[in-house]
């Protein structure tokens, strides 16, 4: 299966990602820049965290208007792997490709920590290899990641087994029944706060990233049906 | 030429900590006359239209880049016009 | 000519003593270096030029006591960074450089430019900034405006950083009411590079392209360099106005584009550098002088976002965000495609000339014509006047003082309380130290460690420095500054290669202060040699005042250390119960 | 009571990084009548004061905590007062 790894103006986490899936689990993955109009040949789409635009405005309120969005909402809706971290997360909400936005934290500052979390959904493209509830440690590194909907898509989100996971001890933003990542509907995008990336490698002090990657690596060229 | 500022807030259910922390730091200054603070941003937008065509492009551009209506709520002020 | 002084007023009004040009240097630029009276523009330039910040006109006799060389070291102070041999071809570029005025006057800012600043020294000699570090003195916490300082200082340095995707891994914070009213703020930047696409800030080659690329010029920062080279007084307080807004996210865009063009086309580049203090006038003159080129500028190219900007406004403005290249004839669009890709400008504002002269043109004008060296070599070196203390020679006279601990488990928790000895993570937490997936030991450790992807090394780096010290005893607290830098660097398995400073004094007009600035260089060249650890960058900032009270002499060390083996990476943490304590040493 | 709104932007000098990466946002959007985007933020204080009062304190809030003279500037509006 072949990943792409959107570069936006400002990504700074590309390398992150590329890195992982490449370098970590030998995954076959190249980066594609926001100029490109097409993902053809590719089978999964990645949206790596970073400052896309300076996060001036709203943090990925203006990535969604780059060259290539209209071929990762395509991607979406063929139901291929879409998974966006940090900013990504923050672009999936304003491209509309996941509902909810994520907000300024409370402390009205940025953090930069490992959290522990609750894997709530293990029945995922991308997270089936974890255990059910399994509790897991990752880095977060944010200004503005309290997800934020109206109760009613809150409900619905908790309904349809979206949450993905949630923010297992302290909630560090102020995020809504502590929400630290979500999928669509179908399944098949993926949004969060949390860095699985920066946690991939022994040396680096946390392995709890990798199940993410090996979980779609393995899934294969997967494409999730309604 | 019109010059229009386009006022952005968090939605009135939205809770927005940052106007509770500026009031405590105005209580530190011994300002106990204060008893609420909401902060917002707005934009101030040079428009080489008038009339109309003004309103529809600031709906435009509010809807579409300026607000997220997930959680903020938008008005407008024509400050000046001129042909 | 537009020009707001004719060469006979300036020389009868002497608008330059505001400008900290004194009357003897205004003399020698007329009587010697050019013959003439300098006009408008000219006598401005010179101000900038041959203030401290830029020329070092002070310190430098005193720098020259560093030593600056060994087997490792592949580029010593003079360009935007040093460079050290880290085997397999590579190399670590590294430099500090205080922000301390800006960041008093308007802390976020400050400190933000600061990390721009650096970084972009960093990568204009070619390499890739992996990490960021920090150096912050601020005045007691029990004072709501120093918490404001410190709040705005430290979101200032993260919001850079983190939309740059550069991880700051370590630091220091210390608090002391003598930097209540001037802030230190120092901040230092690691690059990794191949030998290979070493650049200089050099211009040369007769007919080659100057180009401006990055961010529009207006009118922020004007006088910026000799701002810095001038005290704080409350008077003074409305004048404060030279603030730079920075803009990470336009930094990151320029950061790839000229990284792509140094690596990837090394033939289109003659030189390359940061427009840092004293904007386009420093960096263009200095790379003529490097290039011993002429060189030949018009102004009316140079992007612009404010209109009717004066010559001497472009030349000084210090705008953020911008960089100056030397582009070889022909290959102007080739360079021009690049920073297209990226949305930024760049746009051939001059050319290399025969002979040694640099020309300015403003609205058709000549406005400035003046050999490139008397901006850049000719400066008048100052002898300093010194001499020791009186605090120290009265201290010297009474006896030792021991503190006397009757309940060492009280005195072990004030000392904890101590906001300086206090942990510092609500500070470095807002600091992403992770990007970039190399931090191998974060901030709150000795020293900041990385690996190096691809090999089995790593680097770990630290800043030290302690005031109190060097304020009782220059000369043993310089060395201490060292000795600290070198034992957190070999505390986490690694041997320290080299450092970088920034000296951060008061007034080096008032002889105690210069004999502190000398004594404890002194010092720190004394451990330098032990550890063999050459000084191979490096800032000064004079001037650290505020109402006539100078900060304590602070010199901050830079240290940073080659790990052999990434796998053997010792941390400074508590493993577990049941290991053993040793106390190693004196 | 007074409700009083503060705005506060940079001054005129000051480059405004996110004005700009805002307009050529909406240009892309096709809004090439929108000339300049200046970005300001603003707090809606509620000041249990009337009169010179609310000025007075308005001054000091915004001297010594909203406003940094260095880069920004700042006005207010009296929004509405009520005995
Ligand atoms: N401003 C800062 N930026 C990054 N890290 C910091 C900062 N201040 C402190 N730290 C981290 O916290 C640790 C303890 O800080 P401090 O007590 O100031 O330094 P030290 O232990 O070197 O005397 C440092 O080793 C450093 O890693």
């Amino acid at each position: 299966m072949r990943i792409a790894v959107i570069v936006f103006p400002g990504s700074n986490c590309d390398v992150d990602l590329y890195e992982a899936l490449g370098t970590v689990c030998g995954a076959d993955v190249a980066y594609v820049s926001h100029h490109e109009h097409s993902l053809v040949g590719f089978d999964a789409v990645m949206l790596p965290g970073g400052f896309s635009y300076g996060d001036y405005l709203r943090a990925g309120a203006i990535a969604r208007f780059t060259n290539i969005m209209p071929a990762i909402i395509k991607m979406a809706e063929e139901g291929k792997p879409v998974f966006g971290t940090c900013n990504g997360f923050q672009i999936l909400t304003e491209a509309g490709l996941l509902p909810g936005a994520l907000k300024r934290n409370d402390s009205q500052r940025f953090v930069c920590k490992a959290v522990p979390l609750e894997v709530v959904n293990n029945q995922t493209l991308f997270t089936s290899r974890y255990r059910p509830h399994e509790r897991i440690s990752l880095p977060i590194a944010h200004a503005d990641g309290g997800f934020y909907a109206d109760q009613k898509t809150l409900d619905r989100l908790e309904a349809n087994h979206q949450v993905v996971f949630r923010y297992a001890e302290e909630n560090p933003n102020g995020s809504l029944r502590n929400i630290a990542g979500i999928t669509n509907q179908r399944g098949n995008v993926l949004g969060m706060m949390p860095h699985p990336e920066r946690a991939v490698e022994a040396i680096l002090g946390n392995t709890d990233g990798l199940r993410l990657f090996k979980s779609l690596l393995t899934n294969g060229s997967v494409k999730v049906g309604e | 030429m019109t010059n229009v500022r386009i006022f952005v807030t968090y939605k009135q259910s939205v809770f927005d900590p940052q106007g509770e922390t500026i009031k405590d730091a105005i209580h530190t200054l011994g300002h106990d006359e204060v008893t609420a603070v909401k902060v917002g941003k707005f934009f101030d937008v040079t428009i080489d239209a008038t009339g109309a065509a003004v309103d529809q492009a600031v709906k435009e551009i509010a809807d579409q880049l300026l607000v997220n209506f997930n959680m903020e709520t938008y008005h407008y002020q024509v400050l000046e016009e001129a042909e | 000519m537009k020009q707001a002084m004719t060469p006979e007023e300036i020389k009868e009004q002497k608008p330059y003593l505001d400008w900290s040009l004194s009357e003897d240097e205004y003399n020698y630029i007329s009587d010697t270096l050019l013959g003439r009276l300098p006009n408008y523009t000219e006598t401005g330039l010179f101000a900038a030029m041959w203030s401290e910040h830029c020329s070092y006109k002070k310190s430098k006799p005193v720098l020259r006591l560093f030593p600056n060389k060994n087997d490792r070291v592949i580029q010593g102070p003079g360009e935007g960074a040093g460079v050290v041999d880290i085997d397999d071809g590579q190399a670590v570029v590294f430099k500090a450089e205080s922000h301390n005025h800006p960041t008093t006057v308007e802390p976020y800012q400050g400190a933000a430019t600061g990390v721009g600043g650096i970084l972009r020294d960093i990568f204009s000699m070619g390499a890739r900034p992996v990490a960021s570090l920090d150096s912050l003195h601020f005045g007691e916490l029990d004072d709501s405006t120093t918490r404001m300082k410190v709040d705005g200082t430290v979101r200032g340095i993260g919001d850079y950083g983190n939309c740059m995707g550069i991880p700051t891994i370590a630091g220091e914070t210390t608090f002391d009411p003598c930097y209540q009213g001037n802030v230190l703020c120092n901040a230092m930047s690691v690059g990794l590079m191949d030998q290979k696409d070493i650049q200089q800030g050099k211009a040369a080659g007769v007919g080659n392209a100057v180009m401006y690329v990055g961010a529009k010029t207006g009118r922020d920062g004007i006088h910026g360099a000799t701002f810095a080279s001038a005290d704080f007084s409350d008077e003074n307080a409305t004048q404060r106005s030279a603030v730079q807004v920075g803009n990470p996210f336009m930094e990151k865009l320029l950061l790839e584009a000229c990284l792509e063009l140094i690596t990837k086309h090394p033939d289109w580049l003659v030189g390359i550098q940061d427009m840092g203090a004293a904007g386009i006038v420093s960096s263009s003159a200095e790379m003529a002088a490097e290039g011993k080129s002429g060189m030949d500028l018009d102004l009316d190219l140079v992007p612009q976002r404010e209109t009717g900007m004066s010559a001497y406004e472009i030349m000084l403005s210090e705008s953020q965000e911008r960089m100056l290249l030397c582009v070889n004839k022909g290959h102007e669009d080739d360079v021009r495609k690049i920073f297209d890709f990226y949305d930024l400008d760049a746009v051939t504002i001059g050319r290399i000339t025969a002979g040694h002269q640099y020309v300015l043109r403003h609205d058709g004008q000549v406005v400035c014509d003046i050999p490139v060296s008397s901006l850049t070599d000719d400066v008048l070196e100052e002898e300093s006047t010194e001499h020791k203390p009186v605090r120290i020679t009265v201290a010297e006279q009474e006896p030792v003082w021991r503190p006397k601990i009757d309940d060492p488990a009280a005195t072990l928790r004030c000392l904890l309380a101590q906001s300086t000895i206090a942990d510092k993570s609500s500070f470095y937490q807002q600091y992403d130290s992770q990007v970039r997936t190399s931090t191998v030991v974060g901030p709150g450790s000795d020293a900041g460690v990385l690996r190096v992807r691809g090999t089995h090394k790593g680097l770990a780096m630290t800043t030290d420095g302690n005031g109190r010290f060097v304020y009782l005893n220059p000369e043993v607290g310089g060395q201490m500054a060292l000795v600290e830098a070198a034992a957190n660097i070999v505390s986490s398995g690694a041997e320290p290669l080299a450092i970088t400073d920034c000296l951060n004094y008061g007034d080096p007009n008032d002889p105690e202060i210069f004999w502190e600035l000398h004594q404890s260089v002194k010092g720190m060249a004394a451990a330098c040699r032990i550890f063999d650890t050459p000084v191979i960058s490096g800032n000064v900032s004079l001037y650290n005042e505020n109402n006539g009270q100078a900060i304590h002499p602070t010199p901050m060390v830079g240290m940073v250390g080659l790990v052999k083996n990434i796998d053997r990476v010792v941390p400074s943490f508590v493993q577990q119960a049941g290991d053993q304590v040793y106390l190693v040493g004196a």
